[in-house]
């Protein structure tokens, strides 16, 4: 599965990994923060928000949290979080990882 | 024939530029005709629309508070104008935009998927024109032969050759409005 | 071209400065009326005229005084806020006996405001909104068709009586479309070298613009020279129409698109067997005070329809002299009044005057 | 409508990572404080929103807001300060240099800045700046230049490129009859109450922070009382320029920085810069 | 500071000025007026006060929007074409409700015109010479007296109303020296923390100052807000005064320089035995229109005097409603009538009259 | 009255000295013809009589009197017309700039001019003034730089020297309160639109002889349509100055050209000036 | 008492501060004053003038157009004013600077050489007190006494080494009067 | 008498000989001629114009036509003239010119 390739992988190279909390309804869709993404985390959904705008979608599992993307960002929609890159991650992966993984990731196929 | 319709929208999905088609159908007809935008800032992403009144007799107001009929193409002109329309009167709207239809049984309500059928044509910008098929197929105010004549003079010399899928979409609209897909939401 | 064409007001204005001959523009952009000044910078090259976007109002102004000043035919034209800034300028124009037009689109204020049309200018534009004792003609357009046949008269009124002439319009005749045809005008062929300045012939004695008479017996002396031109423009320049006059009852008097709305308002009345009349003045400077006089014994009250707070309705109670009550009706803000409301306040006021 | 679901998924997936735990994460990047709650009315990609996010950050971050005043010009940023958390002015049409030099002056502990655009500065506006640069009033002018009038839609400024098409120059500019852009920075640095003057632009994340650095040190000269500091931001304009937001950021890189060059203009003099805080 | 002193008007207006705890003057020069900003720049730094040098009056009008944005006491002054230019400005003060005190010191227009005194500016002060619906209290100095009475009054009524107020005088009574006691003055301490930009704290929503309302929904809500206070302006701040009004069968109507002249012109017709009174406007805006209507009956006519070619005799006419005739004498070019000038005038209209 | 009487010996005297005799003189210095036959209102002494005798020597030498269109300002010299035989017109306080612009756009083929003092074109008119400049207008703009207000009777321009007492300076100038002179000829040369500028002065024959040299060049170099003139005149004011007229020239070459050295500050480049009739 | 005086002549012959001693003078005795300047560029070289009023009861109008007294200092406001000088009334000119002296004969007319004596004086500034000395000598409305009074007030504090010629000036004045030079031109 | 010497001695020494005319009724005195001139050929009145200004009176004797009173003077109220220096003056001095001389000269002693 494709999807899941880059994501082990992902965990075993990178020390830091991020996340971006997107305000949807406040994005414009300018894409400005897409270019300004080496990881190409982001995205442009196909639906329109409440004020007519296609809004961004991230793909976190990529994500390494450098910023850049709420730094450009002109509307400030972008909260970005990172991981320490000293703590060492705890693993807490449920007994059903797999089912759940599968349950998840199947409706965004 | 007195016809005063109101066509509203965001700004970029072509509110404008129908009415304004409309309006110089009308005058290929030789109708007296007017057509009130509104302007400013807002516009800047928000919501746009004209007044047009198609008249046999001389205009006296290009302002109207009540209208025959309402092209309404997102949900902000929804709940602006929903209240405005003449009972009678009619309601045409793009259903892929609305998500809290009408709920007035005085007049015709009719909606119609033509952003869907625009990307379907490969060409996001005619929907409004698919709108207006839809439209002069309720309402024959004017010649479909006429507003042809007219995107002439509304499209720049160097656009001509978007005539031909104009037409298409007029007559797309047409159609649309003998068998409308009510979506579910 | 007498062929009908479809255009906002503001561009039909625009293309009637071309026909009219108008040898220069100035102007500075602004919102609801930037279309001329854009109308222009594409069309008047073509036509080897001069249209320069000018970095300020009043610069735009200023720069109207050295074409008019050196004989050519000029205009600018701006909103509300721009209007205020060319107050000096128009002062200057009108004390240098200057011919050109000037044309307010006017939208709501105070202030910034908004860029919704209004008529709140009218005070400023008939009173005077600049310095010392002057006056402009000033011209009140209700069409698209106004817009146009306007210029042609400002222009040829402005070169008869050497004094600058506005045209009062708004932001919503200036952005809506109707059929305009553009009549066949020939500029008339005006004699200015008695004071242009295009630069002096050993034949003449030397033409100076100013409206600088610092003696005070000499400024006296123009003052009243001024007075008899604004004197000759009321006798002759009065202009107002009249709709269902004959039989009225009752008068609307509005100007501009306000008398647009009170004539659909009239038709519904009318159809309600309400006997009202509209007279709108079409020079609101000169202003048709004669003609309500006469009307004053006829009707049971006069009700003033302005988009402000009440200003032209002064000039109305100038005019009837107490002879008849006159009522005011208005809308504020930017937002315009519809037909329906104009009417209702019609009957509510006829109910109160037979309770009375 | 389904918008709501299509954000569900990304929380989800995130614990669906080995090792990836809520509580680990700490927030990097959250809009200012100052900045207020609504949607800015600039369409989409405009520079405005970007630059009024880095003043409000800047402000927040020096734990000013009690203390700054900002003057709105008339432009697209007329609404300024529907968006900025602080007190506000907003000017007339060009005379915010004016309005700030009073504000200033009354209450020289204050920080006081001026937001203007190009046409309000540098056309209707370019005496109140000059002589208030030449006073050397004490606060801060963000000069947003995006070479067009945003807010009437897209004319020609003083600042327009050579060539450039706007709806009063729809052949472009012709510097023979409208004269070469003005260099706004490099023509106030001229002036001896030219303190700080920069150009900076936003296009991209390196050019936001170098632009952000100019702005804090602008705001910090104020307690000088040394003169005026000028940060010019070179800006865009999607709409009037007729381009998507990313070709109007390589229009700044390829065309605008031509005619309006980055960086620093005009440098405090080393020994103004210890921190002397005696007023004027 | 109680006892009597001789100065002329502008230095006495400048220094009440002072008196009443001015913050901040911002001016440029203009003759007849520019000894106020020679005093201030002398005396305002003594008590730490702020006086600037404007590069401009668009610059002065400026800095006072945001000198009272701030919250702070403040003023401008200058002579008619200067006030022409201030006009966009007064309109953004009185959309922003700021107060504030702007001084005209009238001399004869239009244009750059003369530097001699006049009254042509009365249209423009209280009609609007700027864009909008706005109104400002205007008030007519006639002595050296009350050039310096009416700052510490323009300055409390600015405040109480959140509006800019106008003091209307003319070159002659800023030039003049006569007189002046400066009566003890207390600022009153006026809470202006809910509105003014001083810095936003944790405790309150940040103020902003704007005359800016994009939505016409709003704006109309803005205007009739501003409606509401002018109302409320009528209401309260009339203010005019009477002399010989008594048993008068004639009646002067004149403010500033001309009622001074006309008084001297009443004593002499008295002194003939002409029974004519003077009523002189000391708020030209708000206008003693009632207590006109009033004296309509009793008088055989009204004659407004004015050094312009007629502007107030129209709030004169409005007042009495065709109830009683309005004459009107006026003069031009910065000229000053003399009181014998008047009489004479007056006596040939009673002549007229008893003719008639 | 006897002052008829004084004029007479002189030619009387002169054919009292052996071999001289009227008709052998010949007139080497007479008033120009363009000059109308009126007295100056000026104060005695005043540069601004002076320049407008040496601008009315140049149009009547160049035999230009047709083609010649002047501007006054509002200032001292705002009776200008009524000394230049040549048409004129009276701009408002600050906007001669604007007004040239108009009739030099319409009238390409003329020579205009406009006249100004310090506070009319450097206070209230500099944006009118950098505009035309920017525009690169055909015209020359004389610039009487006198460093006070003299019309209104001696306030502060924006040219008045560091220091100096005017009426509205009355401890002199404090530059940190209104600023530093500014130095017009400088600033303007910044503009690609300046073709040339100098700047002169008046106090003594050596000094009117160069100024007129100036002001020829500048009124020849307008048929070349490369831009504006300007030509900036260091000036006096005796009578604000608190000065004689012969103070007042000394205290020109003290101090006044400290803070505004003489001379050219920009020239024309060498290929602008084969005279290419082309217009814009 | 009311004095209704105009006081004329080039601008620096300190036409303005004779009206001003005398106005102040009338304060110290508290009487009504009312001082109007004439103003403007024509002071530049050309003539000034000031209307001064002294008076017991209030003032009204500051304008007046014709005079008790006239205090001419050149032609030029001799051409315009002697006309205007009540009859009865009183011209005090200085002669040294008037080549066509006035012909009226229902005023009482004294010429008084006061710049000559002002020049013996080695002070041609107190010209205008020397006329004033003479004027006060003809028509007593306020006390010498409050004359100097008033030079303490219109003199700055720097000038006051002046206040003592400016009392010989007066005081010459007042003797001029008495055997007046009647000049031959 | 003073008057004379430098007359004679002038005609010998200087080729070129000057003279001014003042239009002395627009003659402001303002003093500036007076000291461009490095001959002192120009002395102020004593006496005023009808403006009220003393005005200049020129020595014509020691004036050798430089032109710069003329340029300096902001009221253009100077007119030179000059000899032309290649001319050889002819004498045509009249017999009684003694008397005359003395006549003329006298009055302005
Ligand atoms: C006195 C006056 N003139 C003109 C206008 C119209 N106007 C509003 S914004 C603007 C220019 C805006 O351009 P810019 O300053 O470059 O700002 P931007 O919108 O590009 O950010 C103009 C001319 C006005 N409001 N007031
Ligand atoms: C709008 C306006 N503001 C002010 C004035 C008053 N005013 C007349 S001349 C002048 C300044 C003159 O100074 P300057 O330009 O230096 O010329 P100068 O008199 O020194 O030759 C001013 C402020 C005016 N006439 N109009
Ligand atoms: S930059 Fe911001 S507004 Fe633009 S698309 Fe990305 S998230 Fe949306
Ligand atoms: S018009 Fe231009 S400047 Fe204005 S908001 Fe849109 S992109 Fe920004
Ligand atoms: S005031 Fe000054 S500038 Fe004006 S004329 Fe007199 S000396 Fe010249
Ligand atoms: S320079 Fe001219 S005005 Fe001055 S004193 Fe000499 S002649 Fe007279």
């Amino acid at each position: 599965m494709k999807d899941d390739t880059p994501k082990t992988s992902a965990v075993k190279e990178r020390k830091v990994k991020g996340k971006v909390e997107i305000d949807i309804q406040k994005c414009k869709g300018c894409e400005l923060c897409i270019n300004s993404c080496k990881e190409n985390a982001l995205s442009l959904s196909d639906t329109i928000n409440i004020k007519g705008y296609r809004y961004i979608i991230a793909n976190n599992d990529v994500c390494n949290g450098c910023v850049n993307c709420a730094l450009v960002c002109p509307d400030a929609v972008i909260t970005v979080y990172r991981t320490h890159p000293k703590k060492k991650p705890v693993d807490i992966t449920p007994a059903n990882i797999k089912e759940q993984l599968h349950s998840m990731i199947s409706p965004s196929k | 024939m007195l016809e005063e319709l109101i066509v509203a929208g965001f700004g970029g999905q072509g509110v404008l530029s129908l009415g304004m088609t409309l309006a110089y159908a009308g005058m290929v007809e030789n109708k007296e005709i007017s057509w009130m935008p509104s302007y400013g800032p807002e516009m800047r992403g928000g919501t746009a629309n004209c007044m047009v009144i198609v008249s046999d007799k001389k205009i006296s107001s290009p302002i109207i508070s009540s209208f025959d009929s309402a092209i309404v193409l997102n949900q902000p002109s929804m709940d602006k104008f929903e209240a405005r329309i003449k009972p009678g009167g009619l309601l045409l709207y793009e259903s892929g935009n609305i998500f809290k239809p009408s709920t007035r049984t005085d007049i015709d309500i009719i909606g119609i998927t033509a952003t869907t059928e625009a990307l379907q044509m490969k060409n996001a910008k005619i929907m409004n024109m698919i709108m207006l098929g839809a439209y002069l197929q309720l309402k024959p105010i004017v010649q479909i032969d006429s507003i042809l004549e007219a995107l002439k003079k509304v499209l720049p010399e160097k656009y001509h050759f978007l005539l031909a899928i104009n037409k298409q979409a007029l007559e797309k609209g047409e159609m649309m409005v003998h068998q409308p897909k009510v979506e579910i939401l | 071209m007498t062929e009908a064409k479809l255009m906002k007001g503001n561009e039909a204005l625009a293309e009637a400065a071309i026909q009219a001959g108008c040898d220069a523009y100035f102007g500075y952009p602004i919102t609801p009326q930037s279309e001329v000044l854009e109308y222009l910078a594409r069309e008047m090259p073509k036509h080897n005229r001069l249209v320069m976007q000018a970095e300020s109002e009043i610069a735009s102004i200023n720069m109207v005084y050295g074409a008019a000043g050196a004989g050519f035919r000029t205009m600018t034209s701006s909103s509300s806020p721009g209007i205020s800034l060319m107050q000096e300028g128009i002062s200057y124009l009108a004390g240098a006996e200057l011919p050109c037009l000037i044309v307010n689109v006017n939208r709501a204020g105070p202030g910034l405001g908004t860029i919704q049309p209004g008529q709140g200018d009218y005070f400023q534009s008939v009173k005077g909104g600049g310095h010392g004792d002057y006056k402009m003609i000033v011209l009140a357009p209700a069409s698209v068709q106004e817009m146009a046949d306007f210029v042609y008269l400002g222009f040829d009124l402005a070169d008869k009586y050497r004094n600058p002439v506005l045209i009062l319009s708004d932001g919503a005749i200036g952005q809506m479309m109707e059929k305009v045809v553009f009549n066949p005008y020939t500029k008339p062929v005006v004699d200015k070298s008695s004071w242009a300045t295009t630069g002096k012939p050993k034949t003449r004695e030397r033409n100076y613009i100013t409206s600088l008479f610092i003696q005070p017996e000499r400024m006296e002396v123009h003052n009243l020279k001024l007075e008899e031109k604004f004197k000759l423009i009321r006798q002759n320049e009065v202009r107002f129409e009249e709709i269902n006059t004959a039989d009225a009852e009752y008068l609307f008097v509005a100007y501009g698109l306000s008398a647009r709305i009170c004539q659909k308002a009239m038709d519904l009345a009318r159809e309600k067997g309400i006997k009202v009349g509209l007279l709108r003045p079409i020079c609101v400077y000169p202003y048709p005070y004669q003609r309500l006089e006469e009307l004053a014994p006829q009707v049971k009250f006069m009700l003033s329809v302005e988009l402000n707070s009440g200003q032209m309705v002064e000039d109305v109670q100038l005019a009837v002299k107490g002879k008849v009550p006159v009522e005011f009706y208005g809308k504020l803000g930017g937002l315009l009044f519809t037909p329906e409301e104009i009417l209702q306040q019609l009957e509510k006021l006829i109910q109160q005057y037979h309770a009375n | 409508m389904q918008t709501n679901e299509q954000v569900l998924p990304l929380p989800t997936l995130d614990i669906a990572v080995p090792g990836c735990q809520e509580d680990e994460y700490e927030m990097v990047y959250h809009k200012p404080s100052t900045l207020v709650e609504v949607n800015m009315h600039y369409c989409p990609g405009c520079a405005h929103s970007l630059v009024h996010k880095l003043l409000m950050e800047v402000v927040e971050e020096m734990d000013i807001q009690e203390k700054t005043i900002g003057i709105a010009p008339v432009g697209c940023s007329v609404f300024a300060y529907d968006y900025m958390n602080i007190d506000m002015q907003e000017a007339a049409h060009g005379r915010a240099a004016a309005v700030a030099t009073a504000v200033k002056r009354l209450m020289p502990e204050k920080y006081v800045f001026t937001y203007q655009g190009d046409g309000d500065l540098a056309a209707i506006g370019i005496a109140e700046t000059l002589h208030a640069i030449n006073r050397g009033e004490n606060i801060l002018i963000v000069f947003m230049n995006n070479a067009v009038y945003g807010m009437t839609s897209g004319q020609m400024a003083p600042t327009s490129l050579a060539g450039m098409k706007t709806t009063t120059s729809p052949e472009g500019r012709d510097t023979s009859f409208s004269g070469y852009p003005i260099k706004v920075a490099e023509l106030m640095a001229v002036l001896p109450g030219a303190f700080y003057v920069t150009r900076q632009t936003v296009n991209n994340a390196a050019a936001v922070r170098r632009t952000k650095k100019a702005l804090e040190k602008a705001f910090q000269y104020q307690h000088l009382n040394k003169g005026t500091c000028l940060v010019e931001i070179i800006g865009n304009c999607p709409s009037n320029w007729k381009m998507t937001p990313m070709e109007s950021s390589k229009f700044i890189d390829e065309e605008m920085v031509k005619t309006f060059p980055l960086g620093d203009i005009k440098l405090p003099k080393a020994e103004d810069l210890k921190n002397n805080q005696e007023e004027k």
